[in-house]
């Protein structure tokens, strides 16, 4: 049976340029570049995360090299830092070594949580937009945060689901929501999404994009999980779009009573 | 001929008195750098360095003379995020 | 970025057969049989269900003309019953006008819940099996029940996330996944799917299927949320036999610790 | 010639004396069927027929004269599920 595409001129929007994957990948938890590589194609993503780190001269290969020959635009991170300071003299090499103003924006409060320090978050915002990057605002899911990443001018904002690494999908679906609803930029669900059905909802709930790494890299068959989240995120999508059903208390036939044999009704 | 000590990558490192930091990550990364400090053969080089804890960009690279006690990173993209 | 199909080679195995497609579409309570015939094809579904009614002489187009044209396999349905007798002659027609064996077996025990009438189901259930039909049970989410039916030699289970047209979603997920833990034959998770994540949520909890009908039908645009459910039942499906990360209480760092800035750790 | 009164799919009915089951499922289908109760032209029906309530196989549609009285149900595929 042929099957037309109905999402094939649905793009996703960033920074003036158009992609057709609305999943970015993260490269981090992966056993391997050649695991990376294959769980890359099969997510069919267009852009990924990567760290900044010191450069090690025997490396056995490079992660640049990697989304480069698979044509995959880098998304440096800032992973790891805790305080403005730090983040912005990352993103400032990330923009120097990998020639692009695009930076995740990571400011962590602490080491157990993961989640981001709001203070530390918005001052580096601030520095880093004032800069000319394109900030890419990983924060918690609280809707004012939001506004105020908004309003000092990032291009994306990235919500985590749950903590980084947690597996625990969306806790506060409503949070993501109202986030989407009150946003004038895109919103990328960042964080948690431990299996497909997490990704799904994301979109379902209007995020524009997903991003998410330890799901696929840290799953015992990183391709297939990726191949997994990218129909996921094509799925949400979808139904985001289709517009669903409504939730109701009560069953609604879904055959009709019409029809119906005389015996079958009770009457004869 | 005598050296100078540095620290690079958060190790002691020792390198020719009046290296440049383009000779430095030129050998770092066995790659020829132009004055531009971008690899000749055309290809991206794909890292960027700090001194003393603020960027150098790659265009002072060859101007740079590294001092003894400078401080060094030289870095690239990681699996992460 | 040219990507594999990693799951190309797995098939739904029922009844001696195997299909390409994990989901099984209903029609009911489409606006008109173009939007069903739209909706099949963008599905991808290879089995769906159909009410037995009576004919009407001067009807606008054959369901059963659709299927066939399309190659899509009937699955009658007894939808309406609420007697063992009712759902048995409603069975025999159903053999009798489609030439097949498979009926799905509904007996209602109200209208207002929709929720199968354990009794009543489980006796006519035992005689459809022992008139040679290929029957597959809707029932509740009960672990007992669906073993019984097991025992009575039903061809698949069909346990219901929530009422049938609710659009609630899987309410009890530990029941699907005991279900399907005990399960010798193919269980199919029917009724109560709203949305993309419900659907891959059945999967990735081992349901060998999904049905639905109202989800697609009654969305806005049913046959865009077709293939939204095409593509949930795979990612979920994916994320199955990829092995998902375990859930986590504490956040785990994707980025490597290894390599950063001394400035950066707050060591200098 | 007079006519029977039958019930046919939960409605009041005429049909000639002496008409059988597959004249009536034949002319209210609007298809030719053959003794086996199947179309002539090798397309398949897609109905099935309850006499008062029970199963009557398509082969037997030829043999059964309708009488006086009998409920009769045409039934085939609808949207449903």
């Amino acid at each position: 049976m042929s099957t037309i595409d109905h999402l094939a001129t649905d793009m996703f929007d960033i920074d003036g340029q158009q992609f057709s994957s609305r999943l970015i990948l993260g490269t981090g938890g992966a056993s391997s570049l050649a695991s990376v590589e294959q769980a890359l194609q099969a997510s069919g993503t267009e852009i990924t995360t990567v760290a900044i780190r010191h450069f090690a001269a025997a490396g056995s290969g490079s992660v640049y090299e990697l989304l480069r020959r698979n044509n995959v635009r880098p998304l440096p991170n800032t992973a790891g830092c805790f305080t403005a300071r730090d983040a912005v003299l990352t993103a400032q090499l990330a923009r120097e070594a990998l020639e692009t103003n695009w930076i995740k924006l990571e400011v962590i409060a602490d080491e157990h949580t993961l989640l981001p320090d709001p203070i530390e978050l918005f001052s580096a915002a601030e520095q880093l937009v004032a800069e000319d990057f394109t900030v890419f605002a990983y924060t918690n899911d609280d809707p004012a945060l939001a506004k105020r990443l908004e309003d000092v001018g990032v291009a994306a904002i990235m919500p985590a689901g749950s903590p980084i690494g947690s597996g625990l999908g969306i806790l506060n679906p409503h949070n993501i929501s109202t986030i989407v609803a009150r946003s004038n930029v895109p919103v990328i669900l960042d964080a948690g999404v431990g299996t497909a059905s997490d990704a799904a909802l994301a979109m379902e709930l209007g995020c524009s994009a997903v991003l998410l790494a330890s799901a696929v890299t840290r799953a015992h068959n990183p391709a297939l999980m990726a191949q997994g989240m990218r129909e996921a995120v094509r799925a949400g999508r979808a139904a985001h779009l289709a517009g669903r059903i409504p939730r109701r208390d009560v069953a609604l036939a879904s055959s009709p009573a019409e029809g119906m044999m005389q015996t079958l009704v009770g009457e004869l | 001929m005598h050296s100078i000590d540095i620290q690079l990558n958060n190790q002691a490192h020792s390198v020719p008195a009046g290296s440049t930091a383009r000779d430095l990550i030129a050998t770092h990364t066995s790659r020829a750098l132009g004055e531009d400090g971008r690899a000749v053969d055309g290809s991206r080089l794909g890292v960027a360095l700090a001194v003393n804890g603020a960027v150098l960009p790659r265009g002072k690279w060859a101007s740079y003379a590294l001092c003894a006690g400078d401080r060094l990173d030289i870095v690239t993209a990681a699996q992460g995020g």
